[in-house]
């Protein structure tokens, strides 16, 4: 099933069955369902404030939170000083104190100068004290590429933060999930960093009735999107939708793929991960960031050992290569793509 | 002396270089590097003879201690330093696997402790365990740090006094953000109801100042007007790096560039650090934090039971500072004034020996923390996967047990 | 008018808190806040109407230069600016994947650039194509930056100007290694051969002055005297932030705290850019660095294409700021002393129209890089496993190419 | 092969056969080790610095740079400011200016203020710049733990940086390895963390004759430290000498293992791993860093890739747990210790 040819473009995307619309559903981009569910959350408990850099006036440089400090003020929607360690820093003193902070990160390229915070504070401070401090902080994060940027625009730092024990990760890749995930990350008693998929904020394509009456996923558990039979694509984030392209051309070509959206990178809800091994045999994981002992590593590793006797393939990966982010001229061929998922699956059937 | 006032116009750290349009690389060095003498423009109310030096700024607020809040003062120090000697005479001994002695900074820690009211709030460093004993926590509380079965385990929320934090300059920014809390929740600037205001106070020492977190915390406080006391402890040393290493000038002059208040205490002079800790509370409580609180001290001891200051500094600095002692002067100068005689201080005695004792018997008696605990609130909502990892050590330690071995 | 004297006493940001023990919250806001006015501290040498203002201090600085050097200025700013513009238009038309504006901020590049030797350093932030431009890069190696094709390309060693860096702040303490190297090389304070002394000047924003690697730049620069001139354009915005978020007090004041001088220069001022900082790397060669300049300017335009300013600011600051063009007031004083004639300006038009058309010739016919390109250089020696990669990659594309698919 | 009673201590050391001695070898501790490399370096090339805190006069607090800045001055040996940022940052800048700087990180656990820096100048100016930049720093690291520390001085933290492209991760495992390494690390174009397993320090047991006069093994090559039939353990740092000293168990109940000292993290020497596999069936990777999105990941995600048909058992791990390092009074169970090392052997063995 080797595409000889590169498909021409993504833009048969496949869309789940769309559900009767409720009367409080409305149709949003992931972007603005972020925007309402952040809304929702500061509605619902006045201890939820919103730190960053161009939070204000200018909404945040992708509008995620345009219109907030409008009607929150400036006490709760902070245009902060050009500090990320600050913003984390002050964000693990406002939690001690009792509020709920969510600091946005302007682009994933610039959460390394709160690394240390993130790190030594947030990370650690509830186990430190044994439970008696809580830190309910989100981080959150716009992340990946495709969006023809300069350096530190494109980047996807998450495997980082999956391997540091106190902190949770997770990624939203629908606007259902974007406008629950934000509530229940902020709701949650831990510090999480929340991934954002930067260049489906604004996705047309993507845009899905959101029911705001229903009731949500949990936050830690991965999903299946779509069921098959020859092989499972595992992913989240912004390759959910690249895997979701690849398992429709496959299935124009008699081949039905399982794509899983983990949802949680963070712990990891690996368990239909497994089931779906057990009956396809083959692995594929998906995941714009460099490989190198990163969350695709890990998802290996855990699936070798527990499907040991399933797996008819090693677990394959189509990932980000071992390189800084390129120049963006040749993103299209750093990052994973129908192609490249595709010819990864022909390899793992052919194993 | 120096007065609050000055802190917006502050005078040079020294006056080689302040007229010289180019100044030469010695002038430079020599002239801009007054890191290390107190200076001008160190506050100080009691001298290191006892002598009580009068302050129209600052006397007011120790106006109400009269002879027995002062017996109280000296009551903390001792204490505190007797109990600083028996955790470090308990290291040696394998009781603790390290101690971090705060020897001669007694004073700069009970005088800025004692200055806070029950609703302020503090952060620590990780030699503080004089604010801590001010803040109320049980000394004993504090030992498990060192003794390696925990990570800090008073009541937080209680005594309002933050776990320690290891990582230099952190706790600033967490401090940083607590205090804009307060301020958020309107605990600053209540001018009929003062009892309702609050403030925090953060400490961090000499070396700390080049990191950019406290940097942060500066900007942040000065920009949010947070209700910050910035207290950085100058005992001289960063491990084996003295001041200058860290800075050209005086550290409470880093404030003038970010415009707020920055004074330098005398850190030896319990009353000194009171009064001036008092006044910045008061600011910051009033609503015009932050403050920087330079304390003017010295480590006395080692770094920590691991250091080896043989190694770079001499012995006739300890002695030099020796004559500075924080409570000595204090002892001179109650019983000079008739504050306290011969029993009083020898009751004092007993009962810091009392207090160690008590110390010592129940660190020799601490128990180990079980391994379960490893895993215990890494997550404060369930995490599958951990306590998956859970079940299979201890299972796993379970199979040590059944079988009889040694464990 | 300011001197460099000033620096080691410097004046208040505003008097109003300056006399007072405890400002009012209303004082402490209303008067320490004084970050978006010039001042009576900012150095000028020529006013926006044109007229030149005599300087003891700096005239000196500035003595060389004639009607015919500041004809060469006014051709860089024209020049720069054209370009600038082009780049912009480029940006618009889907040439350049972004493009981040200068407009406003000529005079503070041109100006600074210019007072450079050869063998001094320059790190830039990523909006110095002014500077950049005076140290003679090719405007046309800028471009592949926002084209998203490279990532910086000009011989950085020859041209002594460092590749762009995003990263806020970074690379304050890349310049302060820079120059700690310089010095450790003995190119600071020959007194006999100044010719074989260096400086470094590092480019940074006033958003950037809140980052904690400025604030360690600084302490280290201080501690190390390195011959470093930290060069602060104040263009009042951080994207969508005014420079109050960022502090308290006029950025130059900064320097206060660490003991280096710290001036505010009029930042479109070409003449006062260019002798202030000629001042300044003085210093810095004769071993008396490091020196804060903040110039103080204003982003004309966008923070970059892709950001809208209509939603933070009002349009009537622009107008404000159009009064104070860096251009217009060369170009009166030229007209009015007789230093130029109108086929002069004519002839420079000309100039910039013809480069800014090369430019744009050049821009619409870059090649895009080779895919094997994204495994270049990772490493400067070789990884076998990064290898292994890039042969895996290149072969599944040649897979596509040998199938005659579509690439 | 389970063992029901835990093994005592760990004193049965396994040494190689001591190999006659030339006279330019001294019996070294790898503390010793790294600090005669150093001054060689140094000798070598003046371009050659050291920066950190406390390392002039104290000689570092592992007394590593001992006696460097007296004898080489305080232009070259440098007692930093307090600032980790600053002592990546300022070594970027000397080296671009064509200096060799070497950085001391006091703890693994005071990295973190310094991680913006490794992450978007240290490991990617290079790449940046098309090879025009070159930056030859290499960053000292103290890691691991079993010294009894307090909180930040016993992390394994290199998993984070075999996460990022541009940079280099090794760590030493005896004196002989530590003088060389260090010198070529040092010589070396590329940025490089240098991991130090601090707890063998001073470790008399280890000292070892160091040939000055030898041809050293590559930096980045993987080493066969044991042969074995029964099964492989691949380990670096720290954990090279439990594993040995679980060889030597399991040699004493008639089971021969295999070890491997991984030496370089990234990039990963894995060709000896994968023919070790080949031939024993059976893999346990030991590393004291906590398992998530971690190098031991990456290593089974390899192996089961390359060794698909070889594997009679799926590849296991032994590590830190996925928390915060505990307190020290934990670290006993924390640490991989020669019995769990060997009851993943029996579980791999019995799979
Ligand atoms: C970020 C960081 N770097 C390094 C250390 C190691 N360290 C512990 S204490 C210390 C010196 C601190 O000096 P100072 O701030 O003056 O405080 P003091 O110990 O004198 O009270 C150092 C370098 C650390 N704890 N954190
Ligand atoms: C560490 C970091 N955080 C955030 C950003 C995103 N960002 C790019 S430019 C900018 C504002 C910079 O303002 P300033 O320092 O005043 O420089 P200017 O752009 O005005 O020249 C921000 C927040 C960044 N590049 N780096
Ligand atoms: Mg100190
Ligand atoms: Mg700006």
């Amino acid at each position: 099933m080797a595409a000889p040819a590169k498909s021409a473009n993504s833009a048969t995307v496949n869309h789940p069955e769309a559900p009767t619309v409720p009367s409080s559903a409305q149709n949003l981009t992931i972007g603005k369902a972020l925007n309402l569910g952040l809304r929702k959350a500061m509605e619902d408990d006045d201890k939820v404030l919103i730190l960053g850099e161009d939070v204000g006036k200018l909404g945040g440089v992708f509008r995620i939170t345009d219109g907030l400090q409008k009607d929150f003020g400036e006490d709760r929607v902070l245009d902060t000083p050009l500090a990320e360690s600050g913003i984390v820093g002050t964000a693990v003193g406002l939690a001690v104190r009792g509020f709920r902070p969510v600091c946005e990160i302007q682009f994933e390229g610039f959460i390394f100068p709160g690394f240390d915070q993130i790190n030594s504070q947030l990370a650690k401070l509830h186990y430190r004290t044994q439970g008696e401090v809580k830190v309910p902080v989100v981080i959150r994060v716009p992340y990946g590429g495709g969006i023809g940027a300069v350096e530190h625009h494109s980047e996807s730092p998450e495997s980082l933060f999956a391997h540091l024990p106190g902190l949770k990760v997770v990624s939203c890749a629908n606007p259902v999930d974007a406008y629950w995930m934000i509530q229940q990350a902020i709701t949650s008693d831990d510090p999480i960093l929340f991934f954002e998929p930067k260049r489906l904020y604004h996705s047309g394509a993507l845009k899905a009735p959101v029911d705001t009456a229903a009731t949500p996923e949990r936050l830690h558990a991965s999903r299946v999107v779509r069921q098959g039979t020859a092989a499972t694509l595992v992913c989240y984030g912004p390759t959910v939708q690249v895997c979701l392209d690849a398992a429709t051309a496959a299935a124009n070509e008699g081949m039905e793929l399982e794509v899983i959206d983990l949802r949680s990178m963070s712990p990891l809800d690996l368990a239909p991960v497994f089931d779906s091994v057990r009956r396809t045999g083959r692995l594929i994981a998906v995941s714009e960031a460099p490989s190198e002992s990163s969350i695709t590593s890990e998802i290996v590793a855990r699936v070798q050992q527990d499907c040991f006797y399933s797996l008819e393939a090693p677990v394959l990966r189509v990932t980000g290569f071992d390189t800084p982010y390129p120049p963006a001229k040749l993103e299209e061929h750093y990052l994973p793509d129908l192609d490249r998922v595709l010819h990864a699956v022909d390899r793992a059937m052919d194993w | 002396m120096s007065s609050p006032e000055q802190w917006a116009q502050p005078d040079q750290g020294a006056d080689a270089a302040a007229t010289a349009g180019q100044p030469s690389a010695e002038q430079v060095i020599a002239g801009l590097r007054a890191t290390t003498e107190g200076g001008a423009d160190l506050i100080q109310l009691l001298t290191p003879e006892g002598e009580r030096v009068a302050s129209p700024i600052f006397d007011p607020y120790v106006a109400d201690v009269d002879n027995e809040s002062l017996r109280e003062l000296y009551r903390d120090l001792v204490i505190v330093r007797r109990a600083d000697r028996e955790a470090n005479a308990m290291q040696r001994q394998g009781q603790l696997g390290i101690w971090v002695p705060l020897l001669g900074q007694e004073a700069a820690q009970i005088g800025s402790g004692r200055a806070l009211r029950p609703k302020d709030m503090a952060f620590p460093s990780y030699r503080e365990h004089g604010v801590g004993y001010a803040r109320g926590v049980d000394f004993k509380e504090l030992l498990g740090i060192f003794r390696c079965s925990d990570q800090g385990q008073w009541d937080f929320a209680k005594h309002r006094f933050h776990p320690y934090t290891i990582v230099i300059g952190n706790q600033v920014l967490n401090a940083c953000g607590y205090a804009m809390g307060q301020k958020f929740e309107g605990k600053v600037g209540n001018q009929e109801n003062d009892g309702d205001n609050e403030a925090t106070i953060c400490y961090f020492g000499d070396g700390a100042t080049s990191q950019g977190d406290v940097h942060e915390g500066f900007v942040w406080a000065a920009v949010y007007d947070a209700p910050l006391v910035f207290f950085c402890q100058n005992n001289q040393w960063a491990i084996s790096e003295p001041t200058e290493r860290q800075s050209r000038l005086p550290l409470y002059q880093r404030a003038r560039g970010y415009g707020f208040p920055g004074m330098r205490v005398d850190g030896n002079d319990v009353l000194g650090c009171l009064a001036v800790t008092r006044w910045a509370l008061d600011a910051c409580r009033n609503g015009n934090g932050p403050v920087l609180i330079e304390a003017f001290t010295y480590r006395m001891d080692a770094h920590t039971t691991t250091d080896d200051p043989t190694r770079y500094r001499l012995s006739d600095e300890l002695e030099a500072w020796k004559l500075k002692d924080p409570i000595e002067r204090v002892r001179v100068h109650l019983t000079r004034n008739g504050g306290a005689d011969a029993d009083f201080f020898a009751e004092v005695d007993k009962a810091a020996d009392d207090f160690a004792a008590e110390l010592r018997d129940f660190c020799f008696n601490m128990p180990d923390p079980p391994p379960e605990r490893i895993f215990s609130n890494v997550y404060a909502e369930p995490s599958p996967v951990l306590d998956a990892q859970r079940e299979e050590f201890l299972s796993y330690l379970d199979g040590f047990a059944t079988a009889g071995g040694e464990r």
